[in-house]
């Protein structure tokens, strides 16, 4: 009988703390789900994106991409001028600009982080990459930050560097154990970084002394979610007010929710099939084991011509995706390049089918010509879909697919050391396209040892390298323009992957309680993820109608059956108590 | 004396089993290839002198053999290496995980010891009747339902009356009642699907523990003194069945802390379990080194613990 | 065998296993599953299961056309479920043979044969046997390559000290009794008392063990892969749920892609429980 | 004050008592004898009503003029140990285990309101005051069954029916329970219904004795006379299989002239980590001779036999047979064990469950690898140790066969490698009376017709007069005295022999 009234209370106490909890008239709040879990707080030890996109909020660059055309805009900075070597730019910090705590914002704090970055291996762990051609950076007086760069570099608007706060960073010993997290966190942002708990939330306060001005609510508020699955089920119970990388079949279950609006953005990402060239070192030594036949670009192609796109994004992306073609994304609508008429490869499996046979493929016996194998991730829905869609249509042209789906540790060791034949692959690009052009040169390849290479496809091109060199000299964009079109059509020609699709960015937010978002670009933009804090700065909420809580119901069943267990209980214990003295 | 050298050969064997854990630990994530650090860095302008810099944040760049005296002369002082997702040491991501864990599971453990020796009891004591035929047969079925399966099936039946997600919401006020009322609110969902499960092996367990003692002789002489039934149950049937079923709880306790893995990650309830999850994307090997050597150590405590308390609570045997 | 079926003797009347009406319904479940398991590949045309050839549209609940609905891309959930068998089974059934070899192995050597060899047996033993095996699983089936093969050795090298300690108890037990001491005394060796006494009365239990073995070792795949450890070139029960979580079948409340599955699970494993259950009244007759 | 009319008792259809007619006065002792099965215990528990919910009972059993069938639970509880109580047999599972003695003991008297002290108790059964802290594990069996009396005795009941309460217990320990026991029930006036497979030990107790013999009572009346004259011939088997030690009737080894030693003990030590558990024993066995070896338990005598048979290595000293060192290990040894053969205690659990006659006597056949036809072989032996015809028998399993025919597969078992000495470890001491004389005869008979010697181990004195031609004497690991059976049993020289003499009940 003990044990069993201990189990009922146990049970009273877990219904009874499933009251609602009273959060009458508080502050206007915009919740968003995060998925990916954040590293650090450290901007210069930060690396995944999510942290990257929290430290945007926190922290301003020394210039910014414009909400509506991504343009470079102001940032800390005001005004740059390049000197006419090119070695030499001048950036002015306008007065006025102030720290979260009411310092105000110096040309000494954007030299401070350059330098610390110059001076300390360990500050260069993020965002290293941008200084490496940097040769001084100095502040001659508060408003004035003067870099030389070694050589003439085109991206120097383009310095995605958190700039901290000298009179706090100055004071930290070590940046490798610094954690960045005595809150609330100085910072210049529009958002200040309030509370941080690993793996449940992340709390930042709208920032009184934004330069811009305050944002239009009080608290912006990351909560972690396990997977996009539950935070689209928040987000549909109003826990949520914003969630994006919806699969497709998730963005569609929202279609008819009321009070959600979905936001079906260009994304700046891109999902490509690698194929293996015939992988070699820096110094070209042959590494990895990938199939012989690959590095005939004949085959390549072929292999390409018999991928049909149209039906990966029709089936796989549920028609949530753009047609893949060169390296840049069209959000980026300028640097993005079409292949013309002629040089379109449509999808036609009679030609590759052609074509393998010419190259010295022919099908054998059984009907196959030769195996490859196909490496992706598991468990990223895309690679466990598109790899059947793929199956199929190169077996079409005889060759079967041995499909490995591995871990993302794994998948990244075989591109690495090339161990593969295809393999999933996929970036997220920035506003310059330096980076992911980058990406394909010969130098990314790696050393003798096999290491410290970066390169994504061991793609090898000298054609591609000039151009590469050519367009990171040239300032004039128009240009520059043209020659990073050229870089892709050379990369499409030469097919080390195969861009599959770009995939929309599906985003949906409550629109009973934020009306309206900034996208960034203004048309077709994303809300989350973009290449600045827009989304987050400029979301304004509805009235103040909070929706109703749906504590109310749980509340009275819990205590029905609370209730109806407590009666049933000692009804029993009495028959119980009644009946003991004649039972054996 | 004997008994002693008893105990001191029980805690050596936990030592042992604890050394074994840790190189266990060490060597099932050395062993396998791949590069961490390019996982880390991908889809980021990353330049090879980063990605050097990287290696020796880890110690990724030492020969093995150092790496593992390196390894094993950190878990000494308690550290088990820095995590690749958290850039945090892996002993303070455990231990701020363990908070929320111990809650989920202690709960959970409560209640489903009660409830399942509670139900054990009656269902062996009456046995074969309609309750015992009708416990027996939940607790089975129950027994054999995947953990997860059944949380997301609780979530999808319960539709909105309980919070899909996490421990608590940001937005509750910051007193120790509503927040409290709030982590019982989000724990309602996360621990009845570990009760159901947990209960149900307590039940079998408990009713087959009391249907070896149902026979005893000693409860013949009990029932010739004159004692009630329910005082033959409660006071000498009950006090020996209980002890094999008291040690499977401690038993038990660290072995559910690994079963929360699949329902923290259902509920995104923010534990070990989750931590686990998430370690297995990337992999993060330190950190699931670092779990791995955690569980299994919290195991092997638990379970010398178990016998101790055997010890104590059962007369007949000494180890203490 | 007929004399295990139906063994008429003993106070309580029948004793055999035809007298564990639960047991019964166990194994004609079990015989259901095993005929779906073999029946369903062959007669599941290729194309019914094949994402870039289905056409039925996608999350289309149960109807006619597909009594269980489908799932994330078309296929039948139905026909899913019939193909999954297959694998779930076929990992429960050899994880729990890998798992309960090595058990009796070791737990026959260790039980049988005295000194340092049992000592060292019995330390792994118990170190395996307080591992948490689920972890220890998944940590395999991370650092090993993916597939079947991975699945059942996680599971079947993390679930063998259970039976290995059972096997020695028994060993121990049987080489107690006073036959094994009176065939000691006729002269027979190690082989002899091995091979004529332990194996014969250890072979009942480890059945018994095994058919508990294969339950469980279901619902650890069903665990791997719903956690995206399984294989994910093949379809079984657990990586179906894999599915529907990653597809968000619970905010579309698709039920018929969640439940069916799950069911299965279930059901085949509450199979697998009664007989190994009633086998177990059956092999340990009542004092 | 109790009285049965027509007790019946069903287990399903199985009928275990029938018509059992039984009364007892207050002040009597009745002792209650027949074999295992018999329905004697059936009996004992009917009166509280403690047989379980399967037993069909019919007829009256009236305490005290109630009928206990009829009573409410209720009333029933209030008359369980108030009334009359119970000494169950083998106290260690018949106490908690997990409770200490004096709270066990004092539970019933809370319960039924009654005065009185456990210290008081537990003084009137000879045990200090403070054991009443221990837990039963913690005391020796004699003290056990103490505390089952004392504890019988808290409510000061009427009638106190002991079951079996000495069975598992030493005979020096048996008697001096007993003699606790008869005199607690002379001091307190009680009624005794005592229940026992040994007339010996309800001879020493009861003025009065009834026989049970499948569920029927067959006899009753004074305890002397029924044993005197039996009437019933299951009574007569019975009082035959306790020999009285100097009865020449019950001495049924014809006296052999002095044999040349077979097998030979020198020295002989066995160490049990740091006990000694047999100390520098010499011991003979002459060719055809049998040898009783007599002691306690804890005695060593099982470790003498084990060793003599190689299966325990001795720590110094020699076994020599027929005249050579028994070897070590190697096929030497396993040689020697075709000529010796082990016969153990009981029959049970001596055979494989699982193995047919045929296989367990063929086992040592199939050991040595001996040519020849199998199956006559095993016919031949089988019919030896008279299970007849062989047939019926080979493909039967142990549990099939009743107890005495079990120990016979195991002779068979032994006899089929013609060995020439036969250790036996009470190869009786787990049958029933009636077949325990047969198993005897047996034994004597192989050693006339096959000239097969033995050693018997037993606590047995009264087997030993029966059927041995020469004892020995262990004591702590000692042989304290041997000879002659008349010798040592009839003039011990020793103390302990005495001792162990003296404790024998008296019929």
């Amino acid at each position: 009988m003990r044990v069993k009234l201990c189990a009922l209370l146990a049970i009273a106490m877990t219904l009874g703390m499933a009251t609602p909890s009273a959060t009458a008239q508080g502050p206007v709040i915009l919740k968003v789900a995060i998925v990916q879990q954040i590293d650090s707080m450290n901007p210069f030890l930060a690396v995944f994106q999510s942290s990257t996109e929290i430290n945007r909020l926190m922290y301003d660059y020394l210039t910014a991409y414009a909400a509506d055309d991504q343009r470079v805009t102001e940032g800390l900075a005001n005004r740059w001028e390049p000197s006419p070597d090119k070695l030499t730019w001048t950036f002015t910090v306008p007065e006025g600009k102030k720290w979260s705590d009411g310092q105000l914002v110096t040309a000494h704090d954007v030299a401070f982080t350059y330098n610390l970055m110059l001076n300390d291996e360990v500050a260069r762990t993020a965002n290293g990459s941008f200084v490496t051609n940097f040769a001084s950076v100095a502040a001659p007086d508060d408003r004035t930050v003067v870099i030389r760069t070694k050589a003439p570099q085109v991206t120097m608007l383009a310095l995605d560097i958190p700039i901290v706060p000298r009179h706090v960073w100055e004071k930290v010993p070590s940046i490798k154990d610094y954690a960045n997290d005595r809150m609330p966190v100085v910072g210049s942002g529009p958002f200040v970084l309030t509370d941080h708990v690993a793996g449940q939330f992340i709390k930042l306060k709208a920032n009184k002394n934004y330069w811009r001005g305050p944002a239009k609510y009080d608290e912006l508020h990351f909560v972690y979610f396990q997977n996009s699955d539950a935070a689209v089920q928040a987000l549909t119970k109003g826990e949520i007010d914003l969630v994006n990388r919806m699969a497709p079949a998730q963005f569609d279950s929202l279609g008819d929710k009321p009070g959600v609006t979905r936001n079906k953005a260009q994304g700046r990402r891109f999902v490509e099939l690698l194929i293996n060239p015939g992988a070699q070192t820096r110094t070209g030594e042959p590494i990895g084991d990938g199939h012989a036949a690959l590095k005939d670009v004949r085959v390549r192609r072929a292999l390409a011509q018999a991928i049909d796109l149209d039906a990966l994004v029709q089936r796989v992306s549920l028609g949530y995706a753009e047609k893949g073609a060169g390296l840049v994304p069209p959000v980026f609508g300028k640097w993005h390049w079409q292949p013309g008429e002629q040089e379109l490869r449509k999808f036609d499996p009679a030609a590759a089918n052609a074509a393998l046979d010419a190259a010295g493929h022919p099908r054998k016996a059984d009907g196959t010509r030769f195996g490859l194998r196909l490496v992706g991730r598991a468990g990223r829905a895309y690679d466990e879909q598109a790899s059947e869609y793929l199956k199929r249509q190169l077996g079409d042209i005889g060759i079967p697919l041995d499909v490995r789906l591995v871990s993302d540790n794994q998948l990244n060791e075989a591109t690495t050391v090339a161990t593969y034949d295809l393999a999933f692959s996929g970036w997220a690009t920035n506003v310059d396209p330096d980076f992911v052009l980058g990406l394909h040169t010969c130098a990314q390849r790696p050393g003798a040892d096999g290491k410290g290479g970066t390169s994504d496809a061991y793609f090898c091109d000298a054609t591609y390298d000039q151009l590469y060199a050519r367009q990171l000299s040239e300032f004039d964009e128009g240009k520059r323009v043209e020659i990073v079109k050229q870089m892709q059509a050379r990369f499409y020609d030469q097919v080390p992957a195969v861009v599959l699709a770009y995939e929309n960015a599906l985003e949906a937010y409550r629109s009973d309680r934020f009306a309206r978002f900034t996208t960034q670009p203004a048309q077709g933009g994303v809300i989350m993820a973009q290449n600045g804090m827009w989304g987050y700065y400029g979301a304004e909420p509805a009235g103040r109608a909070a929706p109703p809580s749906s504590r109310g119901p749980a509340l009275a069943i819990g205590g029905l059956v609370l209730l109806a267990l407590v009666v049933v209980g000692v009804v029993v214990a009495r028959r119980r108590k009644a009946t003991a003295g004649e039972r054996e | 004396m004997r008994l002693g050298v008893r105990l001191w050969g029980r805690l050596g064997g936990a030592a042992l089993s604890l050394v074994m854990v840790a190189v266990l630990g060490f060597f099932l994530f050395r062993v396998v290839p791949g590069d961490p650090v390019v996982s880390m860095t991908r889809g980021r302008p990353t330049t090879a002198a980063m990605q050097a810099e990287l290696r020796t944040q880890f110690g990724l760049d030492r020969p093995l053999h150092e790496q593992f005296w390196n390894y094993l002369t950190s878990l000494l002082r308690g550290d088990l290496g820095t995590s690749f997702t958290f850039r945090r040491p892996v002993s303070e991501v455990i231990l701020e995980r363990l908070g929320p864990t111990l809650l989920l599971v202690g709960t959970s453990t409560v209640i489903a010891v009660g409830l399942g020796l509670w139900l054990g009891v009656r269902a062996a004591w009456r046995r074969d009747s309609a309750f015992d035929r009708a416990a027996t047969g939940v607790s089975l079925t129950l027994w054999a339902v995947p953990t997860f399966w059944l949380g997301m099936l609780l979530m999808m039946a319960t539709g909105d009356l309980f919070p899909s997600r996490g421990m608590r919401d940001t937005d509750t006020a910051p007193d120790f009642v509503s927040q409290a009322l709030d982590v019982g609110h989000h724990l309602v969902l996360p621990s009845l699907t570990l009760v159901a499960v947990v209960c149900a092996e307590y039940m079998l367990v408990m009713r087959s523990s009391l249907l070896e003692e149902m026979h005893a002789p000693y409860l013949t002489t009990a029932r010739a003194k004159g004692l009630r039934d329910d005082l033959v149950r409660r006071r000498h049937a009950v006090p020996n069945a209980v002890l094999p079923a008291i040690t499977l709880v401690f038993l038990r306790f660290g072995l559910v802390v690994a079963g929360a893995i699949t329902t923290e990650t259902v509920f995104s309830w923010p534990g070990l379990g989750l931590l686990f999850y998430d370690a297995l994307t990337g992999p993060d090997y330190f950190l699931l080194q670092g779990l791995l050597v955690v569980t299994a150590g919290a195991v092997v405590v638990m379970n010398l613990l178990a016998e101790l308390l055997y010890g104590v609570l059962d007369p007949r045997v000494k180890v203490v | 065998m007929s004399g295990f079926l139906t063994r008429g003797t003993g106070r309580g009347g029948k004793t055999g296993f035809l007298a564990h009406r639960a047991g019964v319904a166990g194994a004609a479940v079990l015989a259901v599953a095993a005929l779906v398991a073999v029946i369903a590949p062959l007669l599941i045309p290729a194309d019914a299961l094949d994402v870039t050839r289905v056409t039925a549209a996608p999350w289309q609940s149960p109807g006619a056309d597909h009594w269980l609905g489908t799932d994330h891309t078309g296929r039948s959930v139905a026909l899913l479920v019939a193909q999954g068998a297959g694998t779930s089974l076929f990992v429960g059934l050899t994880a729990a043979v890998l798992a309960v070899g090595i058990g009796t192995l070791v737990g026959i050597v260790s039980g049988h044969f005295g000194g340092l060899l049992a000592g060292a047996l019995l330390r792994v033993t118990d170190f395996f046997l307080v591992l948490p095996a689920l972890v220890l699983a998944i940590a395999l089936s991370t650092v090993l390559p993916r597939g079947l093969g991975t699945i059942v050795l996680a599971i079947g090298l993390t679930s063998w000290p259970s039976t290995a300690r059972m096997v020695r108890a028994q060993t121990l037990t049987i080489e107690a009794r006073p036959f094994v001491e009176r065939a000691r005394a006729l002269g027979g060796g190690h082989g002899h008392v091995i091979g004529r006494h332990v194996l014969p009365s250890v072979v009942p239990l480890v059945l018994v063990n095994a058919t508990l073995a294969v339950a469980s070792a279901i619902v650890a795949e069903s665990t791997l892969a719903f956690l995206g450890l399984g294989d994910p070139t093949r379809i079984s029960w657990g990586a179906m749920l894999h599915q529907a979580q990653l597809h968000g079948a619970v905010p579309q409340r698709a039920w018929w892609f969640l439940l069916p599955p799950g069911v299965a699970i279930v059901v085949v494993v509450l199979a697998f429980t009664l007989v190994g259950r009633a086998l177990e009244a059956v092999v340990t007759p009542k004092r | 004050m109790l009285e049965l009319r027509n007790l019946t008792v069903h287990y399903g259809h199985k009928r275990v008592v029938h018509d059992v007619n039984l009364t007892l006065a207050p002040g009597q002792t009745l002792g209650l004898a027949g074999e295992s099965g018999s329905g004697k215990s059936t009996v004992a528990m009917s009166v509280l009503r403690l047989l379980p919910r399967t037993a069909r009972v019919d007829g009256e059993i009236l305490l005290d003029g109630d009928d206990v069938q009829a009573m409410s639970w209720g009333r029933l509880r209030a008359v369980r140990w108030a009334a009359a109580s119970i000494v169950f047999q083998g106290a260690m599972h018949s106490l908690n285990p997990v409770r200490r003695v004096g709270d066990q003991i004092a539970e019933p008297m809370r319960l039924h309101g009654t005065t009185g002290s456990v210290r008081e108790l537990l003084e009137q059964v000879e045990l200090p005051a403070e054991k009443a802290r221990a837990y039963p594990h913690e005391l020796s069996g004699g003290q056990r069954q103490r505390v089952m009396i004392a504890m019988a005795l808290a409510c000061g009941p009427r009638l106190v029916i002991a079951d079996e309460p000495t069975t598992a217990l030493d005979v020096v320990v048996q008697a001096q329970v007993l003699s606790v026991l008869t005199r607690l029930v002379a001091e307190q006036d009680l009624g005794l219904l005592m229940i026992s497979h040994d007339l010996s030990v309800l001879a020493e107790t009861c003025a009065d004795l009834a026989v049970m013999y499948r569920g029927e009572l067959v006899e009753r009346g004074g305890t002397r006379e029924v044993i005197a004259n039996p009437r019933h011939p299951h009574t007569a088997a019975l009082a035959a299989a306790f020999p009285v030690i100097g009865d020449p009737a019950h001495r049924w080894v014809e006296p052999v002239a002095a044999p040349e030693p077979l097998l030979q003990v020198r020295g002989l030590a066995v160490d049990y980590g740091r006990a000694r558990a047999v100390d520098g024993v010499d011991l003979t066995i002459g060719r055809g001779e049998i040898v009783a070896l007599v002691g306690q338990s804890g005695s060593g005598k099982t470790t003498l036999a084990r060793t003599i048979m190689g299966l325990r290595k001795p720590s110094s000293g020699r076994v020599i047979f027929d005249g050579v060192p028994v070897p070590l290990g190697g096929k030497a040894l396993k040689a020697f064990r075709r000529q010796v053969q082990l016969v153990l205690q009981d029959p049970a659990s001596a055979l494989n469950p699982r193995h047919t006659v045929l296989d367990a006597v063929a086992e040592g056949l199939r050991v040595h690898g001996i040519p020849g036809d199998e199956e006559s072989l095993v016919s031949a032996a089988v019919e030896r140790a008279e299970l007849r015809p062989a047939d019926l028998y080979l493909e039967s399993l142990p549990h099939e066969l009743s107890g005495g025919q079990q120990q016979r597969v195991v002779i068979a078992g032994a006899l089929v490698l013609q060995p020439r000495l036969l250790v036996a470890d009470e190869p009786v001491a787990s049958l029933d009376a009636s077949v325990r004389g047969e198993i005897v005869a047996l034994l004597l008979r192989l050693r006339r017709e096959l000239g097969l010697a033995s050693l018997i181990i037993t606590h047995d004195l009264g087997l030993a007069w029966q059927i041995a031609d020469r004892v020995a004497v262990m004591h702590q690991g000692k042989i304290v005295e041997q000879g002659s059976v008349e010798q040592v049993l009839l003039n011990p020289t020793h103390d302990y022999t005495r001792a162990l003499l003296r404790a024998v009940p008296q019929v």
